[in-house]
């Protein structure tokens, strides 16, 4: 059993560690920062939810594990929302120039 | 050299670079917004030297709130900073580096040489954990045993808070601090304030709670309350309320006020200044500190929002 | 598994700083305004996998008030630096 | 080489970043954050000291945890404070200049200063 968790656990982690490279490799590659802004918000949000869902087997009780989820719940909400933020302001700037 | 020791010197060397952007790049928005990090990073730090109250107090009012006080000003400032032109001379650069470089090299050597007896009251502490029944060493230094200065902190935030409100121009006196926030009500923004708060006050409460026995308490669940409550008025969803309230100015007192009154209770009934009945002691310390964490909530918050700017009749 | 999880911390550590980098270098404030974006997932999975090394549990805690205020931040970013946009030139907010 | 020595060494040097900053910036605002940068590497040199006290199976000792939590409040309070000033001799006069030269201000474009 604990085995299975710890195999679960390296699998899911080493997946999220991908994706945040990927993420990294996005930010630094991509031209202009509506790309950018797609590498940050989709690539890491997917590795943070990764990471997450490897720590749950590794999580104490339930009540830990609730937590972990919420977490990356409201990492997903901020990451949707402040993209949209961003992505707006960063039109108007382009229309202002 | 071990591999948490490469993890810990990725983890100083991450900080300290943002330390210097924030120090050497030009413009003050640039500088602030590394600021914001270095301070949210920090708390890294903190959970890995096992002070997870102090990563908890550092990620939220160090980082978070201090960090946004900061880029306010920043924002509001930008055409001003532009105009300075006046850098310091050459020699005052060196003499300055030479003195820092001196300052950080006595530290460094300071905690090289540490000595090896090691003085902790940390055994004091849990010894004395049973006269307030709770058991989280940290809220039992603060709210029993350094409560003074706990009481003290309060009543700077409130001179703070006086000293802020003072700055206002006779137009504004006891109006409405800062702008007020519009934005479209079906907007994105709006769509989180409406979402986030409500969770974010349940999370504020919940670190409240759990400080009597885990990391938390009513600094860091003030904090959270207040950046809710921020998020609320930068939405445009509600305005900061006017200084002249006496509802507001009762919540702001009813921290200290509370913490007075229980420290003279001390003196009339107990042994001293601030001395809890044992058997009142866990009520007495959690009825301070829900006064205190509105005060808290209150105060961080309209510290953000700066001195009154529009007057509260219009 | 520890080493694995402390060397795993390491690597979104290095990302995170790469990424900042990236970000920080700018060219625009709109690409400034994506550090505390950055923060809010990097930073708190690292944050959540040190928490398990270290054997902290209130780590989850942290990250907790960590994704609260990395939003609001994130948030802050978006409104001052679009603020300074619109106000170009007034430099401080009228009383109207 | 422990956590103590990696973190302690880090908190001297931005102890001497902040100092640094504090002293070459000219722009007050510039000096609050390098204020607040010298702020945070003495909480780290607390920190790191502490963090030597663990005991009775405390990882880090609490006194000093509580003298950072009520530094860091304090702090808080200080900024705001400073920054409301230096917003405030914006206003008045146009700038934010602190040298006694100043060039006369843009537009303090707020009525009623």
């Amino acid at each position: 059993m604990s085995l299975a968790c710890d195999i679960i656990t390296i699998a899911a982690v080493s997946a999220g560690a991908f994706f945040f490279l990927a993420g990294t490799v996005g930010l630094l590659r991509f031209p202009d920062t509506l790309t950018r802004l797609h590498a940050l918000t989709k690539a890491d949000n997917l590795g943070l939810g990764l990471v997450v869902l490897g720590l749950l087997p590794q999580a104490g009780s339930l009540r830990d594990g609730l937590k972990l989820v919420s977490i990356w719940l409201l990492g997903l909400l901020a990451g949707a929302t402040v993209s949209q933020l961003i992505a707006r302001t960063a039109r108007q700037g382009e229309a202002a120039k | 050299m071990s591999i948490a020791t490469i993890f810990e010197i990725v983890l100083a060397a991450v900080v300290l670079g943002l330390g210097i952007w924030t120090t050497a790049v030009r413009e003050t928005y640039s500088a602030t917004v590394g600021f914001v990090a270095y301070g949210l990073l920090v708390a890294l730090i903190w959970v890995r030297l096992d002070a997870v109250d102090v990563a908890l107090t550092e990620a939220a009012i160090g980082g978070g709130l201090g960090g946004v006080l900061l880029l306010g000003a920043a924002a509001r400032l930008r055409n001003a900073e532009l105009m300075v032109t006046e850098t310091p001379g050459k020699v005052t650069r060196v003499s300055a580096a030479a003195l820092s470089v001196l300052i950080a090299t006595a530290l460094a050597g300071a905690v090289l040489l540490l000595p090896d007896s090691v003085s902790t009251l940390a055994p004091t502490v849990v010894a004395h954990a049973w006269a307030t029944g709770l058991t989280n060493p940290v809220t039992n230094v603060l709210m029993a045993f350094r409560a003074m200065d706990t009481m003290l902190e309060k009543v700077v935030l409130l001179l703070a808070i006086v000293g802020v409100w003072s700055l206002a121009p006779d137009s504004a006196w006891g109006g409405h601090p800062g702008p007020r926030h519009q934005a479209d009500p079906n907007g994105v923004l709006a769509f989180l304030a409406r979402l986030l708060p409500p969770i974010g006050i349940v999370v504020g409460i919940y670190i409240f709670w759990t400080g009597a026995n885990h990391p938390g308490g009513a600094f860091q669940g003030g904090a959270i309350l207040a950046s809710m409550w921020l998020l609320a008025i930068m939405a445009g969803l509600t305005d900061t309320p006017p200084v002249r309230s006496r509802r507001l100015r009762f919540i702001l007192v009813a921290g200290p006020g509370l913490f007075l009154i229980v420290g003279l209770g001390g003196l009339c009934f107990g042994a001293a200044f601030l001395a809890y009945p044992p058997a009142l002691a866990k009520p007495l310390i959690l009825g301070i500190e829900i006064a205190m964490i509105l005060t808290i909530a209150t105060t961080l918050g309209l510290l953000l929002a700066g001195a009154p700017e529009r007057s509260a009749k219009r | 598994m520890n080493d694995f999880l402390t060397a795993a911390v390491g690597f979104i550590l290095v990302m995170l700083a790469l990424g900042l980098v990236s970000i920080l270098r700018g060219p625009g404030d709109t690409d400034r305004m994506m550090a505390a974006q950055l923060i809010g997932t990097g930073g708190i999975a690292a944050l959540l996998l040190l928490g398990t090394v270290t054997g902290v549990p209130a780590a989850v805690d942290v990250a907790l008030t960590l994704a609260l205020l990395a939003t609001f931040a994130s948030i802050a970013f978006v409104k001052k630096g679009l603020s300074s946009l619109e106000a170009n030139g007034t430099g401080s907010t009228e009383d109207q | 080489m422990s956590a103590v020595t990696v973190f302690g060494l880090c908190a001297a040097a931005a102890v001497g970043l902040g100092l640094y900053g504090l002293i070459t910036n000219p722009q007050p605002l510039r000096k609050i954050i390098a204020f607040n940068l010298l702020g945070s590497g003495v909480f780290l040199l607390f920190g790191v000291v502490g963090r030597r006290g663990a005991a009775a199976s405390i990882g880090n000792d609490p006194v000093p945890q509580a003298l950072v939590i009520t530094g860091v409040v304090v702090a808080f309070s200080a900024t705001a404070l400073a920054i409301a000033l230096v917003l405030r001799l914006f206003q008045k006069a146009g700038s934010t200049t602190l040298s006694d030269d100043a060039p006369p201000g843009a537009d303090p474009s707020l009525p009623g200063g």
